[in-house]
Order: structure tokens, then C-alpha cells, then sequence
């Protein structure tokens, strides 16, 4: 794997408030490769799945702390790992199936993991039950030097 | 999912560099056009309902437009 | 003094690309106090001018990291402190001085600390020769709650 070009890490308290932080200090990171509106969109809904994971699931009813590292790379490419020291999951292979959640009764859809794959180009979720959980997302921003030739 | 994605997004293929120095644009014509309305300078939340943007984008436009120090001469000297 | 109600902490490498992203870092949080324009702008040129003194004067001829961690107060004052592991400041007193500068032949105003200390309510500077530099500011946002009623 290339040395990152650009690196960044932020942390803040697992409060609802920071989602929104968390989502800008992302795209604030992202902006430097000048992607399109959709591709920066991408990036921010896929990163606020996670960080609301975090909120809702890993730290449940606690405040703890979430730390997001953003990486870029020569090529375009953006990595951002999003991780938690809250309860981990069990059976990240069965989490990450479409519709399934531990929260029935609330209007959780069971969709984000599905969406933090189909907006980013690679997902990787790794768990230590009473540990933690790390969500590392891959997205590659296409160079708008080969845009502007067409 | 595929069909969720194509509904959440309208196509945008402008690069966000433009797209932002436009956002910060309005967010400057509308802060005029308020604080003369008002007599007081509007916060950022009230920019942003009158852009009907999250607070989030306003603040990431304004700052497509502001100057970095370390580049250049700051411009109080 | 108070609990913070909210914080955060962001670290980046010491390069100009980054000196937006720090300060669009501080903005993101900052603007939960909902700050007026003026405000905000405010509060980005101060943390331009530490960044940018991390960046031309710590980490000189280097590349270091750069720290920011952000505090949030019931009574709407927020600091924001920005360190360095750079080469330090001598004599610290003197440096702070409007005009003082070490790098003369560069169009550097040595207005930098008297910008931080003119648009923030207060400054204040510690460093270790060798070790880095703290430059802690803070500001109150006015509570705008008393307007909305009107
Ligand atoms: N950071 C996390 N910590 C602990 N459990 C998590 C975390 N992220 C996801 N989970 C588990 O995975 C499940 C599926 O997550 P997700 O696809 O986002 O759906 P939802 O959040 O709507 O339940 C959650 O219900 C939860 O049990
Ligand atoms: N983070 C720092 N590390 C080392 N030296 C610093 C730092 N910040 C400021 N200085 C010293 O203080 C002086 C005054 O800083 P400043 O008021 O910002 O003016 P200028 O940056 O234009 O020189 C600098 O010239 C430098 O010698
Ligand atoms: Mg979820
Ligand atoms: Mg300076």
C-alpha cells in the first residue's frame, strides 16, 4: 500500500450533536480532492451511518468518544476509518446483512452497512465484542483532469 | 439500495469547488440583504434556512473563500 | 473552572493544504454556538495565524503535526488551543509583541499574535525551547435565544 499523502484524525464525544461534526470535519478533508457534489454526498451519508452507529449502538446508553483517521492517497483515493470503544458487535458477517438490526421497535432500518457499501467503494468492518468496532471505507475521486477533455 | 442511491442523488457531476464558492456567495448576499432587513447581522442557522442548506454546507462554503495566512501576506499589514 | 458541555480534538500534518482544513476543522464545531458570519470569520483568522505559525516557525524546514482540540461551554465560551511539537519560542513575552518577527526577509508582518489576541477575547502562549508551543484563545458567542423572542 502507497504512504498517504494527507492524513487527518479527529475525535469528539458520541453525542447526536456531532454527527453533523463528525460528517464535516470528513468533508472538510475530502473537499482537497475537489470531487463532485454527488461523490462528497456519498462520503458524507456513508459517514454518518457510521458515526450514528456508534451513537445509537456502541456507546447505547453511555457518551463515549469516536475517532475518525482520513487518509488520501496519490491516486484519488480517500480512506476513513471511523472507530468506537463501545460494545463491538458479535457477528459482523450477520450485522452487516441488509434489514438486520437490534433495534426493532425504533424506526432503525437495518440499511447502513447497505448504505456505507453502495456509496463507497470498499467496506471493512472489524469487531471485538466489549471492545470496539473500526468501520474503514475506501472511496477514489476521479481526477478532474481527464473530465475537463470531454 | 442501487434505487435508493439514484432517488438521493440528482445527478450532480459539478465539481464541489464551484459548487461551494456559489453557496457562499448566496450565503454573503443573503447576510447583506438580512442584516439590512433586520438591523442585525443573521447567524449562520438563519443563513441557512434561507438557503434551505444544513448549517454544515454554509460553513464549508464560507470557508471555500477565505484566504490562507501561510501562503500568502495576511491582508491587515 | 466549568465542565465542557462539548469537545473535540483534530490532528493534521503540518503542510498549507492543511491550514484550511484545520481552520474549516474549528469553524464546523464553532458553529454550533450558531455564530453570526462575523463571528466565525473571526474566529477562523486566529486560528489561520496559529496554524500558519506551526507551520512557518515550528515545523520550519520540517513536516510535524499539528494539534487542535476545541472546548464548549454552557455559557457559550469555547477555546480552542493549537499546539505544536516544533522548535519552541525563547522568550515568549517578546515574540507576542505586534511587529516582532524572525523571519524578515518573508512578507511575514509579525502581526500574528496581536491579530489572535484582537479578534479573540483572550490569548494566551506557553512553550518549551525544543519542545512546541500552546497558544490557547478563547471567545464567548453571544446567546441569541433573548432575540429570537422579539
Ligand atoms: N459501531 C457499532 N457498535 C456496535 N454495534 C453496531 C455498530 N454498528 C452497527 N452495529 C450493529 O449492526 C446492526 C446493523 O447496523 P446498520 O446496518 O447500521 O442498521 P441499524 O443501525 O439501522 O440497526 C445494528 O443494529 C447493531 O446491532
Ligand atoms: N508555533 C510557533 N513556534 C515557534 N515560533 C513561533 C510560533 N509562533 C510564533 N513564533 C515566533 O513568534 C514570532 C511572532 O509571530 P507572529 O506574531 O505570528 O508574527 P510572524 O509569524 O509574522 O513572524 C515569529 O516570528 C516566531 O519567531
Ligand atoms: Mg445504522
Ligand atoms: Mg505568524
Amino acid at each position: 500500500m502507497m504512504k498517504p499523502t494527507n492524513e487527518m484524525a479527529v475525535s469528539f464525544l458520541s453525542c447526536s450533536a456531532n454527527e453533523s461534526f463528525g460528517r464535516a470535519a470528513v468533508a472538510a478533508f475530502a473537499a482537497q480532492l475537489d470531487p463532485t457534489i454527488d461523490e462528497l454526498s456519498d462520503i458524507k451519508t456513508a459517514v454518518s451511518e457510521a458515526v450514528t452507529n456508534c451513537i445509537v449502538h456502541a456507546y447505547r446508553d453511555t457518551l463515549g468518544v469516536i475517532y475518525i483517521t482520513c487518509k488520501l492517497y496519490e491516486d484519488g483515493r480517500l480512506s476513513i476509518r471511523i472507530r468506537d470503544k463501545g460494545c463491538g458487535i458479535e457477528d459482523v458477517e450477520k450485522a452487516m446483512q441488509p434489514l438486520f438490526t437490534t433495534s426493532e421497535n425504533e424506526e432503525r432500518a437495518g440499511l447502513g452497512f447497505a448504505v456505507m457499501e453502495s456509496f463507497m467503494d470498499k467496506l471493512r468492518v472489524t469487531s471485538k465484542p466489549g471492545k470496539g468496532t473500526t468501520v474503514t471505507m475506501y472511496k477514489t475521486i476521479k481526477r478532474r483532469q481527464a473530465e475537463k477533455n470531454t | 439500495i442501487g434505487e435508493i442511491r439514484r432517488y438521493l442523488r440528482d445527478n450532480n457531476s459539478i465539481r464541489v469547488s464551484r459548487s461551494l464558492r456559489d453557496t457562499a456567495y448566496k450565503a454573503m448576499q443573503a447576510k447583506e440583504r438580512m442584516t439590512a432587513q433586520n438591523n442585525r447581522e443573521p447567524t449562520i442557522e438563519e443563513i441557512a434556512k434561507e438557503l434551505d442548506l444544513p448549517r454544515e454546507d454554509v460553513v464549508l462554503a464560507l470557508e471555500s473563500i477565505a484566504e490562507p495566512v501561510s501562503l500568502y501576506e495576511p491582508v491587515f499589514s
